[in-house]
């Protein structure tokens, strides 16, 4: 009979279902070994013990190569505005202001000519691509092993790597307005006055050949309006 | 009077710890600590909790009709409040001795279906009404296997009176009936007369095993009737937002949930005096050892007092941990299978499960 | 003591409310209420006038509560099936039968 | 005290003479199971089997003394089995009615009520205790409400919500008059001399309320003015098979019980009340209004509804005399009753189904169309209008002679009023019950009846031709009933 | 003290009923029968009878009021409107209703309790060997009265839900 | 013995006749008719045998019916001569009429039905003759009633006939409740409705001091009279008498030969056959008033029949004429005579029936051959038909010189009986009571009058209605035979050895002399003396009555024919039966109607005016309240509003079915009931 099978079956399946949960709660006497990713045994112990990592208090190890927050080395970057350009959430901010003469060298040697006034991630918009990390020519851009960076104010998101005071980058300002004003007295035919009009397209020619390179990169990120528009059919 | 003196605080304190407890064990069972904060273990979390609802705004509906609304908790709350009042405790005390006590009780406890019908209708909502009208129907529907159930458990005791009841369970039993005989699984032509030897062996459920599938029902009608789950489509947070209880905040919701573990608990305790030898020792008399008797104590004395308190909240809290166990067990059962289970599988057990015990009881005179 | 009267005022009283409610009211479920308050009425009388030593009054009473229960279930049924065809349960807009 | 074994020895013993009716119960059971295992086929022929073989038990105890069961709930008595035979007999046609129409047949709940009604009858017939009157009133009622909602319409459930406020406040008052009786007597077994001492000590007034207040409830279930207004409403709405079970069952144990009642209440003749005026008039107001109603009636079962108040008022007649002879012929009457009505329900249940007739106008033409059919309906509103040669009129005769009887030796005028009123009536009625009869022949049909022919020769046409040879045999030959019926002790 | 609470629970229960009376909301109606029944039950303790009286609470407060609600509640827009029902008849009403009041009172003076004031209290195990001794035969009546209200009210109710699976 | 077997043989042959023509399938109809005529001829022989045998005796032979507790009903066959012989003609008209019947209706579907009525009929008829107790006489009583019900409305599908059946059914109905009446009041008084124990009981009873005392039970005086009038009542229904005559005429709307055997022969003579089986019973008052009743009836018939034009109309109105005659008789005390009557007007009347049935069978089939919308039952249309229809004519001839009381034929002594007994009677009784006599010589001129007018009408003259009269054809050997042999028993010498004599009645002598034992019953009214100047006086009233029709419609004169509205006062009288028909419907039907409008809605009249009252009460009362309102608050407007919603409340109220007002009603009935008792 049906009425009898079906009482038994539940019978069955409710008392299973009860074991399970009693040996979870057999079980929650320890706490689950925290191991980290390397660990051989990070996916087959997660059933026994108690999972929950008391956070503030114990964290997993994170591998080294973990890409969490970004961190820039400023006394590396050649503000080359590269990094701005690839990302694909907008989230970094730079103004620089171009120096009269170099202003010393990164630590692979490449000068720098250009004051960073202002380096700003916003890592609540970040995505965590990692693009700029593998534009930046003096690899000053990197992804850290932090993970934990929790703020009580939004705006705390937004993380400043320039160092400049506002008086220095007042007294460039007006160091390199005085240098342009003296090289239109000196030259009054200059080859070319766009990077003049523009001073943050006034990039060395080096720089030009490399800002060339993202034309082509760029139908790489053309699938973002692609996908864009899937969701809107789905819609 | 002493009802309330000794039930209110025990009920306090018990919610406290019961709503701390049911956090633990749904973590536990979760694979996750539950609280840890707020003192030492998170045991202060709940009396944290209670302090904020205390102070929270007494919200009324503009749209509800106010009088009902405010009344309704209070409702749920003296009905199952109600009836601790039969509920023996020690061998020389109990609430209130009438001998109608557990008729009383079932009586007194299903009123709180009103109560919670005034609750889901005042509130003027319509997720609160239909709560209110599933949990309506579901507590009369469990009401009838419930009902039959202790039934079973009374035709074997003989008596409505729960302090009897609880006498006849262990070594007491002489002191109290003059000729009471308690034969092993209540087979007297087996004639292992277990009246000295007390203890497990003594317990209804021992008495007369018939009483174990019995008890099976009662708890699942217990469950149904106290809201909890699986069977706790009245509240259903995911469907109903909390069902009748979805406008009530703050204080007043605070005594819906305290009225919720203050039925947890009387089952309970309802469940482990008819079934688990109420305040008895589990321990039984092994020739000259005697650890019934010593784990019972001379009636009167402080030692029995506290042995009597310690076995039935021991026990009590078993219970309760039990019916903890299964909420986070069990998914919510669905509103047809709720009464096809109630009508179509507890009842005709239950009926069937009567005519043994009677015939039980038979063979134990 | 209380005098077996004093019952009897209040079951009598207690009736010709009931009986109040059953003439007056149109909800069909208020004229229900009615009848109930005169069965109660009745079963006052019962339980105040029960001759010691018998307890023909304590049971009839009691025959009378499940009778009660009874008729309840299957007049609200009724109630039910009424609301259904004539979305209303009001006595005065029942009257669809005519000669 | 008796010990407990012996009261358990005595009711193992009443229940030995309580078979008819454990039949029953147990019939319910095992409908209520063929319903649930999808044996719908087998519901009907087993419900008749289970009515058969109660009526063989009951013909079992034809001969026996006159016996208390239970400790005194219940009388036994040769009356008792004698009316019980008649109220299965009545179930027994009720439930033929019904082969007609599958949606009652084949549901077992329609079985499960009918038998609860029969049951009620069963029991209102011998109890002998206020509490298995009310029981019996009530198990009949919660049955009947339920039965009347049965065509699962808007009508029926107008009809049920009716039937239902009436009765239960029919009930509710009925129940507080029997808590009355209680408070004055502080006995419920109403047939023991106690009980009727102590009614003869009460006060006056409170005697009548107490008394009256019962009435209601009986009189309510008789269908007798002014507690008739149910019925015309219940009767238009139920299905006919049921109809013909309310006309009969309820309205004739209700009326058998008032018979028992009035025995007692008159106390002896000491008491203070001339209760003879008093059904004097229920019974004149009965037919009174019955008749005339029926009049303007334009439904064939809305005018059979105010036939049937008219007869609850000639089933009173010869009650109010209490004589043994006039309860002999209450009894013929009742069986001739039976007779009439549910053949000329099944009758109207047959032209109901067949060609959808359910107005008095509808029936133009039938003559034509089914003959037969149309022949037996025109003995039978002869023989319920009491016209020879049927058995209507013996039936008649002999209440009205009873009562001619009754009052040549007590001089009541009242009886004399009943008499000659019932007799003015007996012409009133023509005037309706042949409305029928003439829209049949003299009419010409309309298209709807005309139209197709059904086959007329079916099962339950024979039977209904069965039960109206009955009534002519009956007329013609009334000794074979009537000599029965003369051996019956109606206890006087 | 007796007679304080017997008069209080009987005043209560007059009242209550009388507010069933007035009020014009079905749902109010309904709570305030539980209120009268719950101090019927109280009367029925001081005639000593306890198990009617639970019985009372039982059946009827956990029973049937909670059936006149759901009643009510099935019967009317959930939406939230407040239930109304009207009265009618109400000078009829009030007239009869005053007639019978007056007459019960009335011949309730001359009523002499024959029946002894005496009400003996009825323990538990005497109801129930009298109910399955002499009261058998109502209590096996009782019985049958359940089983056919539950056929009859489910054939009502669910018949419906039958046709349609059919 | 063996007579008591062969009147049940009687008794059953025609019902017998019924169950097969009843079952008999439509193909085998004419066989069935056949069967049953011969069914009828045995049993019409029998009767004949059995009034050889029983002569001036007579039996009873009895056994029980039914018993209830200590009664026992009996039922018993009374065999004597006067039912012998009434049994005897119904049997024979009935054959007669079943002969004439196979022609006449051959062609009409419901042949069958029409036959197993017949035979119904005649079984009922037979029922009431052999009958031995009254209430077994009234069992048959209605099923005469239900048969004659159910022949008027043979042709159903005619509104007329319907209503017609109707009509006569209801009004016998009325008759029928004095008939119970009476049956309560013998039972009451000698216990018993044997018709032999009855009598022997009532000439033991006598009249002292103003009760009537049988036996053991006494009863005021006047519940003699009571009876009487009661069983006059019933009398009355059936006999068509005044008032309640106006049935008869209606019934023609059935077949013409069940006019003549039902309506002319057989079954209104039950009422007089029902007189003289009671006549024991009967006190001085109630004689008196059935004569003048039956005075009445006889001239009012008489008038009604002088301008009619329906040719069976005349013949119904004659009849309601002649069974006053009858009546007369009994009244006058001369019960013998009535029934010599009776018979004798069973032969003639039913000849005149058939006769006309024949010439309406005529006309019918022109009609039908030329498909004309003519009423072939209307004299104006007629005229001139002796020729071609030669034996319907002679018949004619001859019944109708019967009727009008010409010597030589039956109806001369039977009337001249009557006459002459009515004049014994007038001169004892004194005064007033000679206006029945008047009355009753009277109608023998009208009787002569309309029977001369018919005749001239319908046989003499030019055939009026446009056709030749050669086209007229009489019917076959069937109505032949019918015809013949009844207008043969027409004739004086069958009845009376010497026909201008009634004394030398062979009927006359067999009859027992004096029957009536009502205490104080002392006249002498056989007496002969007036018998001469009766005989002559009522063939010079004859002959001036038929003169007077020879001058207004003798042959050749042109007959013109007034429209209804241009009739004369008696013309209009006559035609239109005293207005008693529209009397009806103006008075009692309308107050029946009245009554059963009222009384149907008595129901919810009686709770609404409850309701009503009351609301009246609350709109008093509001109004009360609303003028205060408006004179000391201006609130005109809300008053209007209050009063409207009050107006509306009660109007809603009143609408039907409401259970609440049904409990108020059943609540307000409970507390008369006990306010009755106390």
């Amino acid at each position: 009979m049906a009425y009898f099978k079906n009482i038994i079956s539940a019978a069955k399946t409710l008392s299973k279902g009860l074991g399970v949960t009693f040996n979870h709660i057999k079980e929650s006497r320890r706490s689950s070994n925290q191991v980290g990713i390397n660990d051989p045994s990070y996916f087959s112990e997660f059933e026994s013990g108690i999972n929950t990592l008391q956070y503030p208090h114990e964290s997993i190890p994170v591998p080294d190569n973990g890409r969490y927050k970004l961190h820039n080395e400023i006394d590396d970057c050649i503000v080359c505005d590269k990094c701005a350009k690839v990302c694909p959430v907008d989230c970094i901010d730079i103004e620089g202001i171009k120096a009269t003469e170099i202003i010393g060298k990164t630590s692979d040697g490449t000068s720098k000519r250009i004051h960073a006034a202002k380096f700003d991630i916003d890592m609540a918009k970040c995505c965590f691509c990692g693009l700029c990390t593998t534009v930046c020519p003096t690899e000053c851009l990197t992804m850290t092993k932090s993970y934990d960076f929790s703020v009580y104010d939004f705006a705390d998101h937004i993380y400043s790597f320039a160092t400049m005071t506002p008086l220095e980058i007042l007294e460039k300002k007006k160091l390199l307005e005085q240098s342009e004003m003296e090289r239109t007295v000196a030259k009054p035919l200059p080859s070319k006055p766009k990077p003049v009009i523009k001073p943050k397209l006034s990039i060395s020619s080096k720089s030009e050949e490399i800002a060339a390179k993202p034309k082509p990169a760029k139908p790489v990120f053309k699938p973002r309006p692609m996908i864009k528009k899937k969701k809107n059919t789905d819609d | 009077m002493s009802t309330i003196l000794f039930f209110l605080p025990l009920l306090l304190v018990f919610a406290v710890l019961a709503i701390y407890g049911e956090r633990k064990i749904s973590a536990f069972i979760q694979n996750r600590y539950g609280p840890m904060e707020t003192g030492y273990y998170g045991l202060l979390q709940t009396v944290a909790d209670l302090l904020k609802l205390l102070q929270k705004e007494d919200i009324v509906p503009r749209v509800a009709s106010k009088a009902l609304f405010l009344v309704a908790p209070f409702v749920i709350f003296v009905a199952v409040f109600a009836g601790f009042s039969v509920v023996p405790v020690l061998p020389t005390w109990q609430g209130a001795s009438i001998n109608t006590g557990v008729f009383f009780l079932l009586a007194i406890v299903s009123l709180d279906v009103i109560g919670i019908i005034i609750a889901g209708w005042a509130s003027n909502n319509k997720y609160s009404l239909l709560g209110a009208v599933r949990s309506a129907s579901q507590i009369i529907s469990y009401e009838v296997p419930l009902t039959l159930s202790v039934v079973c458990v009374l035709v074997v005791t003989q008596s409505l009176d729960l302090q009897v009841i609880s006498f006849q369970q262990g070594v007491l039993s002489n002191s109290y009936f003059a000729d009471a005989e308690n034969y092993l699984f209540g087979l007297s032509f087996a004639n292992v007369n277990t009246t000295e030897i007390g203890g497990v062996l003594t317990w209804n459920i021992l008495r007369a095993p018939v009483l174990i599938p019995v008890w099976i029902i009662f708890f699942i009608t217990t469950l149904a009737e106290s809201n909890r789950a699986p069977f706790d489509l009245p509240e259903a947070e995911s469907e109903l937002v909390s069902g009748f209880h979805t406008e009530y905040s703050g204080f007043r919701w605070a005594i819906i949930m305290l009225s919720e573990y203050g039925m947890m608990l009387l089952t309970s305790l309802l469940g482990v005096i008819l079934f688990f030898g109420s305040w008895n020792t589990p321990f039984p008399n092994i020739g000259s050892i005697k650890l019934a008797s010593w784990t019972t104590g001379e009636v009167g004395s402080m030692a029995s007092v506290f042995w009597a308190v310690l076995w039935l909240l021991i026990k009590t809290i078993i219970m309760v941990f039990i019916q903890m166990w299964i909420r986070w067990t069990y998914p919510r059962v669905r509103l047809d299978q709720l009464m096809s289970l109630g009508w179509k599988y507890l009842t005709p057990a239950a009926l069937v499960l009567l005519f043994f015990s009677a015939l039980w009881r038979l063979m134990m005179v | 003591m209380i005098p077996a009267e004093h019952f009897y005022y209040i079951g009598a009283a207690l009736f010709s409310i009931g009986l109040a409610i059953v003439l007056t009211k149109r909800n069909a479920i208020m004229i229900l209420m009615g009848v109930e308050l005169m069965l109660n009425a009745s079963n006052i009388n019962f339980l105040a006038y029960n001759k010691a030593g018998s307890l023909d009054g304590q049971f009839f009473a009691l025959f009378v509560i499940v009778v009660a229960a009874a008729e309840a279930s299957v007049a609200l049924a009724i109630v039910l099936k009424v609301y259904k065809h004539f979305k209303t349960i009001n006595l005065d807009k029942i009257a669809d039968i005519k000669d | 005290m008796e010990s407990l074994s012996d009261k358990i020895a005595s009711n193992i013993i009443s229940l030995s003479r309580f078979i008819p009716e454990l039949v029953l119960v147990g019939g319910v059971l095992v409908l209520i199971l063929l319903d649930l295992f999808k044996k719908k086929k087998l519901l009907l022929p087993f419900a008749l089997t289970i009515i058969i073989f109660c009526i063989w038990q009951l013909l079992r105890q034809w001969g026996l003394e006159l016996q208390l069961l239970f400790g005194g709930f219940l009388k036994l008595d040769q009356a008792a089995v004698a009316w019980r035979v008649l109220l299965c007999l009545a179930t027994f046609v009720s439930l033929l009615i019904s082969i007609r129409s599958t949606d009652l047949r084949l549901k077992g709940e329609f079985y499960t009520l009918t038998f609860g009604i029969l049951i009620g009858g069963h029991l209102l017939i011998m109890s002998s205790h206020l509490l298995i009157l009310y029981l019996a009133l009530e198990i009949m009622s919660i049955s009947a409400y339920a039965l009347t909602l049965f065509a699962f319409n808007k009508a029926g459930s107008e009809a049920a919500i009716k039937y239902l406020i009436f009765g239960a406040v029919s009930s509710a008052i009925m129940l507080y008059g029997i808590s009355w009786i209680y408070t004055l007597t502080g006995s419920l077994f109403f047939m023991e001399p106690e009980f009727t001492d102590s009614l003869l000590n009460a006060p006056f007034l409170s005697f009548v309320i107490g008394i009256c207040l019962v009435l209601v409830g009986i009189l309510f279930k008789a269908g007798a003015v002014p507690f008739h207004v149910w019925s015309p409403d219940v009767y238009t709405a139920s299905p006919t098979p049921i109809v013909a079970l309310f006309s009969t069952v309820p309205k004739l144990a209700a009326i058998a019980f008032l018979l028992k009642w009035l025995l007692i209440i008159h106390l002896f003749g000491l008491g203070p009340v001339d209760w003879i005026m008093l059904l004097s008039a229920i019974s004149m107001a009965s037919i009174l209004f019955g008749n005339f109603s029926a009049l303007r009636q334009r439904n064939v079962k809305r005018m059979m509804a105010y036939s049937s108040i008219a007869h609850t008022g000639f089933l009173i007649i010869p009650i109010v005399p209490l004589s043994e002879q006039a309860t002999k012929g209450f009894f013929f009457y009742s069986i001739v009753y039976v007779l009439m009505n549910l053949a000329t329900f099944m009758i109207i249940h047959f032209f109901e189904r067949k060609e959808n007739i359910v107005g008095i106008k509808d029936y133009a033409g039938t003559m034509k169309t089914h003959p037969l059919l149309s022949v037996l309906l025109v003995v039978l509103m002869i023989s319920l209008t009491g016209i020879p040669p049927t058995a209507g009129f013996t039936a008649k005769l002999l209440i009205f002679t009873s009562l001619w009887e009754s009052y040549s030796s007590t001089a009541n005028p009242w009886l004399l009023a009943l008499f000659t009123f019932g007799l003015i009536n007996t012409v009133v009625a023509l005037f309706f019950y042949l409305k029928v009869p003439f829209y049949m022949t003299f009419k010409p049909g309309s298209s709807k009846a005309g139209a197709k022919r059904s086959n007329t020769y079916c099962f339950e046409n024979y039977f209904a031709g069965l039960m109206v040879l009955a009534l002519l045999i009956l007329f013609f030959k009334p000794d074979w009933l009537l000599d029965v019926i003369n051996k019956i002790n109606f206890a006087f | 003290m007796t007679e304080v609470t017997f008069y209080f629970f009987g005043i209560l229960t007059l009242a209550s009923a009388i507010f069933i009376l007035i009020t014009k909301n079905v749902l109010h109606a309904a709570l305030s029968l539980v209120v009268t029944l719950l101090s019927v039950a109280a009367l029925y303790v001081f005639t000593n009878a306890e198990f009617l009286a639970v019985t009372q609470i039982m059946i009827y407060v956990g029973g049937i009021v909670v059936l006149i609600v759901f009643g009510v509640m099935l019967t009317n827009d959930v939406s939230g409107k407040t239930i109304i029902s009207g009265s009618v008849n109400r000078l009829s009403g009030t007239i009869i209703t005053l007639t019978v009041l007056v007459m019960l009172i009335y011949s309730g003076q001359e009523l002499t309790p024959i029946a002894t004031k005496v009400h003996n209290t009825a323990s538990i195990e005497n109801l129930g060997e009298h109910l399955m001794t002499t009261y058998l035969l109502p209590f096996e009546i009782a019985a049958l009265l359940l089983l056919i209200a539950l056929v009859a009210a489910s054939i009502i109710a669910g018949h419906d839900l039958q046709s349609k699976i059919s | 013995m063996a007579l008591i077997s062969i009147a049940l043989v009687i008794f059953l042959i025609p019902l017998t006749a019924f169950a097969m023509n009843v079952i008999a399938p439509k193909s085998r109809a004419r066989t069935a008719s056949y069967i049953s005529i011969i069914l009828l001829l045995i049993s019409t022989i029998l009767s004949s045998i059995l009034l050889l045998k029983i002569g001036s005796e007579s039996a009873v032979t009895r056994m029980d019916w039914f018993t209830v507790g200590s009664y026992t009903f009996e039922v018993g066959v009374l065999l004597d001569f006067q039912g012998v012989l009434l049994l005897v003609i119904v049997n024979m008209v009935s054959l007669l009429v079943h002969i004439y019947s196979v022609l006449y209706m051959a062609k009409d579907p419901g042949y069958t039905r029409y036959f197993g009525f017949l035979s119904l009929f005649t079984f009922a008829m037979a029922g009431i003759i052999l009958s031995d107790n009254l209430l077994m006489v009234f069992v048959f009583w209605e099923l005469v009633g239900l048969s004659s019900y159910l022949l008027i409305g043979h042709w159903y599908s005619k509104d007329s006939a319907a209503k017609a059946s109707k009509k006569a059914f209801i009004v016998n109905r009325i008759g029928d409740t004095g008939f119970v009446v009476a049956l309560c009041i013998i039972w009451y008084q000698f216990g018993t409705f044997n018709l032999d124990e009855i009598q022997v009981l009532m000439e033991s009873s006598q009249l002292q001091n103003g009760s009537w005392v049988s036996g053991l039970s006494a009863l005021p005086a006047v519940w003699l009279s009571f009876m009487g009038i009661g069983l006059f009542l019933a009398a009355v229904g059936k006999s068509a008498q005044f008032p309640l005559q106006v049935w008869l005429p209606d019934a023609m709307e059935g077949p013409t030969p069940v006019s003549a055997l039902i309506h002319a022969a057989t079954m209104v003579a039950a009422g007089v056959f029902l007189m003289s089986r009671v006549v024991v019973l009967l006190d001085l008052t109630t004689l008196a008033i059935i004569a003048t009743v039956g005075s009445i009836t006889a001239f009012m018939g008489a008038v009604a029949a002088l301008a009619q034009y329906d040719i069976k109309k005349v013949l119904a109105y004659s009849t309601i004429s002649q069974l006053g005659y009858m009546l007369i008789g009994i009244g006058t005390g001369a019960y013998e005579a009535a029934l010599f009557h009776l018979f004798t007007h069973a032969f003639f009347k039913a000849a005149l029936f058939l006769a006309v049935g024949s010439v309406i069978h005529s006309l019918h089939a022109l009609k039908q051959k030329h498909n004309l919308n003519i009423d072939a039952q209307d004299m104006r249309i007629m005229g001139g038909l002796k020729s071609n229809l030669p034996v319907t004519f002679y018949t004619y001839l001859i019944a109708a010189f019967s009727l009008m009381g010409l010597p030589l034929f039956s109806g001369f002594l039977s009337k001249d009986a009557l006459l002459v007994a009515s004049l014994n009677w007038s001169a004892a009784v004194g005064q007033l009571a000679y206006g029945v006599s008047l009355l009753a010589f009277a109608t023998v001129t009208l009787t002569a009058f309309y029977m001369g007018r018919q005749l001239l009408l319908v046989f003499f003259g030019d055939f009026r209605s446009g056709f030749s009269v050669s086209e007229i054809q009489e019917g076959g050997w069937h109505f032949k035979v019918a015809l013949i042999i009844l207008c043969t028993l027409s004739i004086g010498f069958f009845w009376s050895f010497n026909p201008f004599d009634y004394m030398s009645s062979w009927l006359l002598n067999t009859l027992p002399a004096k029957l009536n034992s009502t205490p104080q019953f002392d006249l002498e009214v056989r007496d002969a003396t007036n018998h001469s100047f009766v005989g002559v006086g009522s063939i010079a009233l004859v002959m001036a009555g038929v003169l007077l029709a020879w001058l207004k419609f003798k042959p050749g004169k042109i007959l013109t024919f007034a429209e209804s509205d241009q009739l004369s006062f008696l013309e209009r009288v006559s035609i239109n039966n005293w207005y008693l028909d529209k009397f009806y419907e103006r008075t009692i039907l309308s107050f029946i109607r009245w009554l059963t409008l009222v009384l149907a809605q008595v129901e919810r009249k009686v709770i609404d005016r409850l309701v009503n009252s009351f609301g009246w009460i609350g709109v008093i009362f509001s109004f009360v309240v609303g003028w205060l309102d408006k004179v000391f608050i201006d609130g005109l407007i809300n008053f209007s509003a209050f009063f409207s919603s009050q107006v509306g409340g009660m109007t809603k109220s009143f609408q039907y079915g409401k259970v609440q007002s049904f409990i108020i009603f059943a609540l307000v009935s409970l507390a008369l009931i006990i306010f009755l008792i106390l």
